[in-house]
């Protein structure tokens, strides 16, 4: 099957965008409330292979978008599967009954960009320990301004005259 | 007034069983007078029996009941003594840890005067020098110890009627075996029948003497029969265990004793074939003590009970008694008998303590205690001192009586039973190990925090029996100095001790300077406190929870566990569960529920809810009947 | 975790004296300072990149169990804190729970740009970017990452300053100790 | 604390018996893992945070510090999912001399690993002869880049520059002298008995569980999966040499262990075919880059990946026009079988297990952290 | 006892421990050349334990922490003393084979309770293999030492000793014996494949986990005790003890101690050409192998000599 022939499948799936963007690699955008069925439609076209879960923050649509990457080893195809959530209550369903390995991905973007996923039991602190700011990952979160603010501005123990 | 003429035997036991009387109704009315009467009758006829050492006394009683004038014996000397010590002492001294120990306990005013009786049959059946009230008293000393396993409550009733069930069936085994000699010899005092033994066809001595031994086997839970010891030990209410291990363990080393050496004697015993200068019949009980002593040890160490751990390590235990027993020479009968006393003395002990935490705790389960030893410092130290001399460490004097037995195990070149007792003894580092770690080292429990010793009658039993332990391992020679004439008095030639300085024994095979041994290590350690206290700079104490965790923080765990107790030998015991699998209770059973189908018949007769055991004994039962009947 | 008495530290290390670590110092000091300098026993630790250059460092090319120096697992047997890399918060709290149960003396090297002032990593907002502000550090290894060459010049400098009695990183610690637990602490929000 | 019946251990981040900066919390009942939680984040940097504050140019530098036993790695593959959003297409010697670093990595990383699982179960002169031999490929590093451990050498469009002359064969008489080795560890290690009976038999993963678990890399391939990026997803010169994926069956330690020792094997060969193509080919092309500090990138996102020496290392990288990445994010291959894969193969091991496992999945927590 | 012997006492119990830590040292040199490495010099253990003693701070979880270190050097000190040595036969015959092999156990037991009271499960662990680790070799070691007895007709280790010298070495009668015996050797002095006790990898170095400073010096001086020891009575009980020449001279007495010190080391140095080239079993693969192998190899040992010594 040639890549114009997925590229057609995908685009049956109702409400998708899709985009070949270069060889072997498939950009499909779907509406939020249909992402878990656009995955299994995939899931069902070869693309078993969940290589990660990749999140962007869209600060200028006041958006997240989660991008789910995967490969199909049948036809050797990749597929961004991507859905947009709403900035204000980032809130999406989880993969886990898909792919169970979602669970460390879906962990990863709950503590960096902050995104609950609904049926997740596992969405404790993983990497980070004791963070009180926004999520890191996020656009609006300055990274710069925190390191003056919290490492720089402790003094030197030793600094005695 | 002469006192010395009340210093006999009989009057020992009246005074036990008058004393168990007057404390029964004396108690109902107050407790103190419960407490000090028993204290009182007790104390007195330990003082009695430790003023009998060096007499020979033997007094009869004809019962005008009795049809052919059957009359009583009762008498002492060196073997009846060295018995008669132990049990008394450990019966005073079990009877004064329990005051606080069973102080509200279901039925507590029973257990004092069932203590009390059973102390005096106890006591009985090692005075009495005749089969019929040996049989007697040893019943009295059955069915006493019975009522006060069932003391626990309901609990203990299954193990009681294991225990019960099993002894009776000794019992009927041991009544067929006298009742054979008495018909054979037509006399029942010791005496009598050992001067006629010589000349009796040897087929009689085997049937008789075995159907005895089954009786003495079960009361010492050897091999077969070991089953109804771990949980009639554990059910026991804790006030009577350290006795139930400590004395009761004993006798049936003591009936052997009395059976093999004194009534049938060495010469005809070995007259009944020998291998290597071993009677056969003595080989047979070594290597059922040495093969007891190996399984019992791979029991223990499965045990998470601390009672169940410590009645496996009494069956062990006792499995070297019998070893040494069997072997019958003269190191070996040293050796078993001096293993009787050291069991005596540390059983005791650890039972003791085990008691103390039981009810300090709240629990049986070693896994749910932990890191008591700063707590409570004279508990663990009087228990690991018990817990060296169990696992035979030369600065106790448990070491003595083991070497004394491995000597003589290795002289004869039992190439089975040696390294069998060896690997036993290795096993029993494990299981003490497991004890000592899961109870007293470790991670304290939060609700542990405020415990502490236990109450001085608890805790001066204990340190009595530990000194006696510590003692003895400088001055091996004093007990031994005992033991050698009771192996005179039974015809065995007696272990040679060097009388004035009592250290070294040993013979030209090998030898065990115990003063040597103690001053060396005392030397060594002063030597290592020395160079631990000026060495270096003085260290700080730090808290248990500050202990290395790989850099992780404590804490950050809130529900951390860090108190290795459960399944302590997991990958020994893997090794050995497909083995173990084959316990003899499911044997028994077996043969229970064949019976059972056989029996069907009866069972209609019967209306229902009858125990598997109890069809055991009946079987057991008939075929003795009909072994006996073949034999005449 | 620290007594009263043992802030006070002798007078060769440049603060306040203490009679009897003074005599101490005096008698077997010269002895016991080069029994430690050629038996540093090194933490298990590798916090950052700076670990893969100790793995050559151990091996047969530049064998530093010459020097006596070989990995300890537990910190209670260990003299040598080795911070190799940059130090992230997470890994810091790990780092002074370790630090505070190794006995004294005890030393702390630092490799690689990192934890003197952040290296390629000082806008990140996890990583600390002076170490020096919560842990005494007796010796910096500059460069990213130091070659092994340069590990050892600096172990042998340490070794050297061990000698001279120069090597104060954990009487520092212990005289500003308030200081140090305060900085702590502010990083931390939540001790422990 | 009330006394449970289970013990909690920890694994890390201070122990030996760990591949790194990471901690594992076993719960063990006896000496069986009854359960264990991966706590991850001790090496966690925000490099994607700081990525955004980076010119495309200056990626290289700051990514190859993402894992560090095997840093060409992730400075290919993010150089490769650079190129395929810019549309840059390499010179064929660049791209050979790619492969050539990345397998050279790959050998390095190997004996790293070999030492590592080796020392895990108490053979620790694998370790020394393995590091001491991996010196020698990083003195050949050295000579092409400059630098022993962090190379900044594959750059978006190409390495940094040619091969210095002879290095071609330094290389052959290096890898005839791991060859050589190889029969040395076969000899101490592969073949050593109390190694066979600790490794057979022990945490065995199934094919189908590494299906369902996203496992890939060497991992996945000693189940019987014959997946490889190198030729599901080629990059650099891979598509133009030859070789074969190579499987093992039973999916336990060994067959981890010697799933990477029969790879060994094929890089050797692999870079045998490079050196051979790379002295025929004329020397100087080897990279194409626009002026660096100007260098901007049309909006969109592209995908690269590569087979580093523990499985699919991948960067996802989103352009917005400008003058670096708007996002980009690290797909290690140690994110599933070092979080997941691991807290559920460990229960059932022996405590004995924990660590073998660990070092015979190869986890890598900076992959995890990042 | 004399003067004489009062000296010899503290003399050689000076004497083993710093024996045991050159030892030591020569091993870590042997390892690091086995390794491709220059390796540490070989007077580093004294270095060492120097420094060990030299700490300014330690640590300690309670008294029973405190048990353990002084407890492993009793018991060392005090076995070493009923060992011959060759041809220093302080005590030996005042406690045989038997009071030996139990006062060895002294300080295994001494550590195990000092390592119990730290608290910490990877101690606890270590201790439950190290006891594990013990029950396996001593079946084996036991059937041993019974054919050595029998074989000798003496359970005193002086009496063997010098009856090898009247006869042939026990290594030449009863080779079988020797081997199974050099097999439980390599678990009694703990080193690979039979190191699971400290595994750091595994348990981070077990029982030693909480030990650091004086503690952990005072058990370096332990083992190295038990270094000369267990070696020694490898060669007491098959290389006759290590006398060649005849020890009613000064100078055969002091040749026989050289060769005493030599034939010790060369076990250590079989002990460690193993440890160097072999990874650990797991507990439960050392205790299947020593219960099956060697014990059968030591049964068949055993069998031999009831028929040679029935003849």
């Amino acid at each position: 099957m040639s890549e114009q022939d997925f590229v057609e499948r995908m685009a049956k799936f109702p409400g998708s965008e899709v985009k070949l963007l270069r060889k072997g690699q498939i950009a499909m955008k779907v509406p939020a409330d249909k992402g878990h069925e656009a995955a299994e439609y995939l899931k069902k076209m070869g693309f078993t292979h969940l290589v990660a879960i990749e999140y962007v923050d869209w600060i200028k649509d006041n958006e997240f978008e989660l991008v789910y990457n995967l490969f199909s080893y049948s036809s050797k195809m990749r597929v961004f599967l991507k859905v947009r959530i709403s900035r204000d209550n980032p809130e999406y369903i989880t993969f886990m009954d898909l792919w169970p390995v979602a669970m460390t991905h879906e962990r990863e973007a709950h503590e960096m960009m902050g995104i609950k996923f609904k049926g997740n039991p596992n969405l404790t602190p993983f990497i980070l320990e004791d963070w009180k700011e926004i999520p890191p990952m996020r656009k609006d979160f300055d990274s710069r301004k925190f390191v003056k603010e919290k490492y720089d501005s402790i003094p030197f123990v030793e600094d005695e005259p | 007034m002469d006192y010395t003429a009340f210093i006999r035997p009989e009057y020992v036991l009246m005074l036990l069983f008058a004393g168990a009387l007057i404390t029964y109704f004396a108690g109902k009315y107050s407790s103190m007078a419960r407490y000090s009467l028993s204290l009182l009758f007790s104390g007195l006829a330990l003082l009695m029996v430790a003023l009998l050492y060096g007499k020979n006394t033997l007094s009869v009683w004809t019962p005008s009941i009795t049809p052919n004038g059957i009359s009583m014996y009762v008498g002492t000397n060196p073997l009846t003594w060295f018995f008669a010590i132990i049990l008394a002492s450990l019966s005073f001294l079990t009877i004064m840890y329990s005051i606080p120990i069973m102080k509200g306990k279901r039925m507590e005013n029973w257990f004092y005067t069932l203590t009390l009786l059973l102390m005096g049959s106890m006591l009985g059946v090692v005075f009495s020098s005749d089969l019929l009230s040996f049989f007697i008293f040893w019943e009295m000393m059955t069915l006493s110890s019975y009522l006060l396993v069932t003391l626990a409550g309901k609990r203990s009733d299954k193990a009681a009627l294991n225990y019960m069930i099993l002894s009776t069936m000794g019992a009927y085994s041991m009544l067929t075996g006298i009742t054979m000699l008495y018909v054979h010899f037509g006399t029942t005092e010791f005496s009598l029948l050992s001067a006629q033994i010589p000349g009796t066809p040897v087929n009689f001595l085997w049937l008789s003497l075995g159907l005895v031994a089954v009786g003495f086997l079960v009361k010492s839970a050897a091999l077969p029969f070991y089953v109804w010891a771990a949980p009639a030990y554990s059910e026991a209410p804790d006030g009577f265990t350290p006795l139930f291990s400590g004395a009761l363990s004993k006798l049936g080393a003591y009936g052997l004793f009395l059976f093999m050496y004194v009534i049938v004697g060495m010469s005809a015993l070995i007259g009944m074939g020998s291998f290597r200068g071993v009677s056969s019949f003595g080989y047979a009980i070594a290597l059922l003590g040495s093969i007891t002593a190996f399984i019992a040890t791979l029991y223990a160490i499965r045990e998470d009970d601390i009672k169940r751990l410590l009645a496996y390590s009494s069956v062990s235990q006792v499995g070297y008694i019998l070893m040494g027993l069997g072997i019958g020479t003269s190191l070996s009968v040293a050796g078993s008998l001096y293993h009787a006393l050291n069991h005596a003395l540390f059983k005791t002990v650890l039972f003791m303590g085990a008691g103390a935490i039981i009810q300090l705790t709240g629990t049986r389960k070693m896994s749910e205690m932990g890191g008591l030893a700063t707590r409570m410092p004279i508990t663990f130290l009087t228990m690991l001192i018990s817990i060296f001399s169990l696992a035979a460490i030369p600065m106790t004097s448990g070491f003595g009586s083991k070497w004394l037995i491995y000597e003589a195990a290795i002289n004869k070149g039992f190439v089975f039973i040696a390294p069998l007792a060896f690997v036993a003894s290795v096993g029993s580092f494990l299981y003490s190990f497991r004890l000592l770690q899961a109870v007293f080292l470790g991670q304290l429990p939060d609700g542990l925090k405020d415990a502490k010793d236990p109450s001085l009658l608890v805790t001066i039993p204990m340190i009595a029996l530990t000194s006696i332990t510590v003692l003895f391992a400088i001055v091996p020679g004093v007990p031994l100095g005992a033991i050698a004439s009771a192996e005179s008095y039974m015809g065995i030639q007696p272990i040679q001790v060097d009388s004035l300085f009592y250290f070294r024994i040993g013979n030209s095979f090998g030898a065990y300077n115990a003063l040597v041994v103690m001053t060396i290590l005392l030397f060594a350690m002063l030597v290592a406190m020395i160079m631990f206290a000026f060495a270096g700079s003085k260290s700080k104490k730090v808290d248990q929870h500050d202990t290395y965790l790989s850099g992780e923080i404590y804490e950050h765990h809130s529900d951390l566990g860090l108190h290795y107790a459960a399944n302590f030998y997991r990958p020994i015991e893997r090794m050995f569960e497909p083995y173990l699998r084959l316990r003899l209770e499911r044997t028994y059973d077996a043969f229970g529920r064949g019976y059972e189908l056989l029996s069907e018949g009866i069972r209609r007769v019967y209306s229902g809810d009858v125990q598997t055991y109890v069809y055991y004994v009946i079987g057991f039962l008939g075929m003795l009947i009909i072994l006996a009947g073949w034999w005449w | 975790m620290v007594d009263e008495k043992e802030k006070i530290v002798s007078e060769d290390m440049g603060v306040q004296v203490d009679k009897k670590e003074d005599i101490e110092m005096r008698s077997f000091g010269t002895i016991k300072r080069w029994a430690t300098k050629r038996s540093l026993w090194m933490v298990h630790y590798c916090t950052g990149c700076g670990g893969i250059e100790l793995a050559p460092l151990m091996t047969s090319r530049y064998d530093m169990e010459r020097f006596g120096m070989h990995p300890m697992v537990t910190p209670r047997q260990s003299d040598l804190l080795l911070i190799t890399g940059y130090v992230n918060i997470k890994t810091l709290k790990r780092i002074i729970r370790t630090y505070e149960q190794m006995p004294d003396p005890k030393y702390v090297v630092a490799f690689g740009s990192c934890p003197i002032n952040g290296g390629p990593y000082w806008d990140s907002h996890v990583t600390i970017n002076h170490l020096d502000k919560y842990l005494p550090v007796d010796i910096y290894i500059a460069g990213c990452m130091p070659r092994p060459q340069s590990i050892v010049k600096a172990f042998d400098d340490l070794m050297d300053m061990i000698q001279e009695g120069k090597a104060d990183g954990y009487l520092r610690y212990k005289k500003y100790y308030d200081k140090y637990k305060a900085n702590q602490e502010k990083i931390f929000r939540k001790w422990w | 604390m009330s006394q449970t019946k289970t013990i909690d251990l920890f694994f890390g981040p201070q122990h030996p018996g760990i591949t790194g900066n990471f901690s594992v919390r076993v719960t063990v009942d006896g000496d069986t893992v009854v359960k264990a939680q991966v706590i991850p984040g001790f090496l966690h940097r925000g490099f994607e945070k700081l990525m955004e504050m980076r010119h495309w140019i200056q990626g290289p530098a700051l990514i190859c510090r993402i894992c560090v036993p095997d840093p060409d790695h992730s400075e290919t593959g993010y150089a490769t999912a650079v190129e395929r959003l810019a549309g840059i297409e390499v010179p064929e010697r660049g791209r050979y001399i790619r492969s050539l670093m990345l397998e050279m990595s790959r050998l390095s990383a190997y004996l790293f690993y070999f030492g590592g699982y080796a020392g895990s179960i108490g053979l620790y002169t694998v370790g020394q002869w393995g590091v001491g031999d991996r010196d020698y490929i990083l003195d050949l590093f050295e000579e092409l880049t400059g630098a022993r451990v962090y190379h900044i050498f594959n750059f978006p469009g190409g390495p940094r520059w040619d091969t210095p002359p002879g290095f071609e064969d330094k290389v052959d008489k290096l890898m005839d002298f791991l060859e050589k080795r190889l029969k040395e560890f076969d000899k101490l290690y592969f073949n050593n008995r109390v190694f066979i009976k600790r490794a057979r038999g022990t945490a065995p993963m199934t094919k189908a569980y590494a299906q369902k678990m996203e496992v890939t890399g060497p991992n996945a391939r000693a189940t019987g999966w014959a997946i490889d990026v190198r030729k599901d997803d080629p990059y650099a010169a891979y598509p133009d040499l030859d070789f074969d994926i190579i499987t093992q069956k039973e999916g336990d330690n060994y067959a981890r262990v010697i799933q990477r020792r029969m790879e060994f094997e094929q890089s050797i060969d692999l870079i045998r075919q490079i050196t051979r193509k790379l002295r025929k080919m004329p020397r100087g092309n080897v990279r194409v880059t626009p002026n660096p500090l100007h260098w901007k990138i049309p909006p969109g996102e592209a995908y690269g990946a590569v087979e580093s020496s523990k499985g699919e290392l991948g960067y996802y990288v989103v352009s917005d026009g400008g003058i670096g990445p708007y996002r980009m994010q690290a797909r290690g291959p140690s994110i599933s079988h070092g979080v997941q894969v691991y807290e559920e193969m460990v229960v059932g091991q022996r405590v004995a297990d924990v660590a073998a496992l660990m070092f015979s999945l190869d986890v890598c927590p900076p992959d995890i952290d990042r | 006892m004399s003067i004489t012997d009062i000296v010899a006492i503290i003399g050689m119990a000076v004497f083993v421990p710093l024996l045991g830590l050159l030892f030591m040292g020569i091993a870590r040199k042997i390892t690091a050349r086995i390794q491709n490495r220059i390796g540490p010099p070989f007077y580093q253990q004294y270095i060492d334990v120097m420094k060990l003693f030299s700490k300014r701070s330690n640590i300690s979880h309670s008294w029973v922490f405190d048990i353990g270190p002084i407890f492993a050097v009793v018991g060392m000190l005090t076995t070493m003393l009923f060992i011959p040595m060759g041809g220093f036969q302080l005590l030996s015959f005042d406690g045989d084979l038997i009071v030996i092999m139990y006062l060895m156990v002294i300080s295994g037991l001494g550590i195990a309770l000092g390592a119990g009271a730290s608290g910490n499960p990877n101690s606890g662990i270590g201790v439950m293999r190290a006891l594990v680790l013990m029950m396996s070799y001593e079946l084996p070691f036991v059937l041993i030492l019974l054919s050595v007895m029998l074989y000798y007709n003496t359970t005193s280790l002086a009496e063997i000793v010098s009856k090898q010298a009247d006869m042939a070495w026990a290594v030449l009668a009863l080779p079988l014996s020797a081997i199974v015996a050099d097999i439980c050797l390599q678990g009694q002095f703990g080193e690979k494949p039979f190191d699971q006790p400290i595994a750091p990898a595994e348990v981070a170095t077990g029982p030693m986990v909480e030990y650091g400073g004086k503690y952990l010096g005072m058990l370096m001086l332990w083992h190295a005790i038990a270094i000369i020891v267990e070696g020694s009575l490898f060669v007491n009980l098959f290389l006759g003890g290590g006398i060649v020449f005849d020890p009613s001279t000064y100078v055969g007495m002091a040749l026989n101690f050289l060769v005493w010190i030599g034939l010790v080391f060369l076990m250590f140095f079989i002990a460690l050409l193993i440890n160097a080239v072999m990874p650990r079993y797991r507990i439960d693969q050392a205790f299947a192998f020593y219960w099956k192998w060697p014990t059968i190899l030591a049964i068949i040992a055993l069998i031999y000599v009831m028929v040679v010594s029935s003849w």
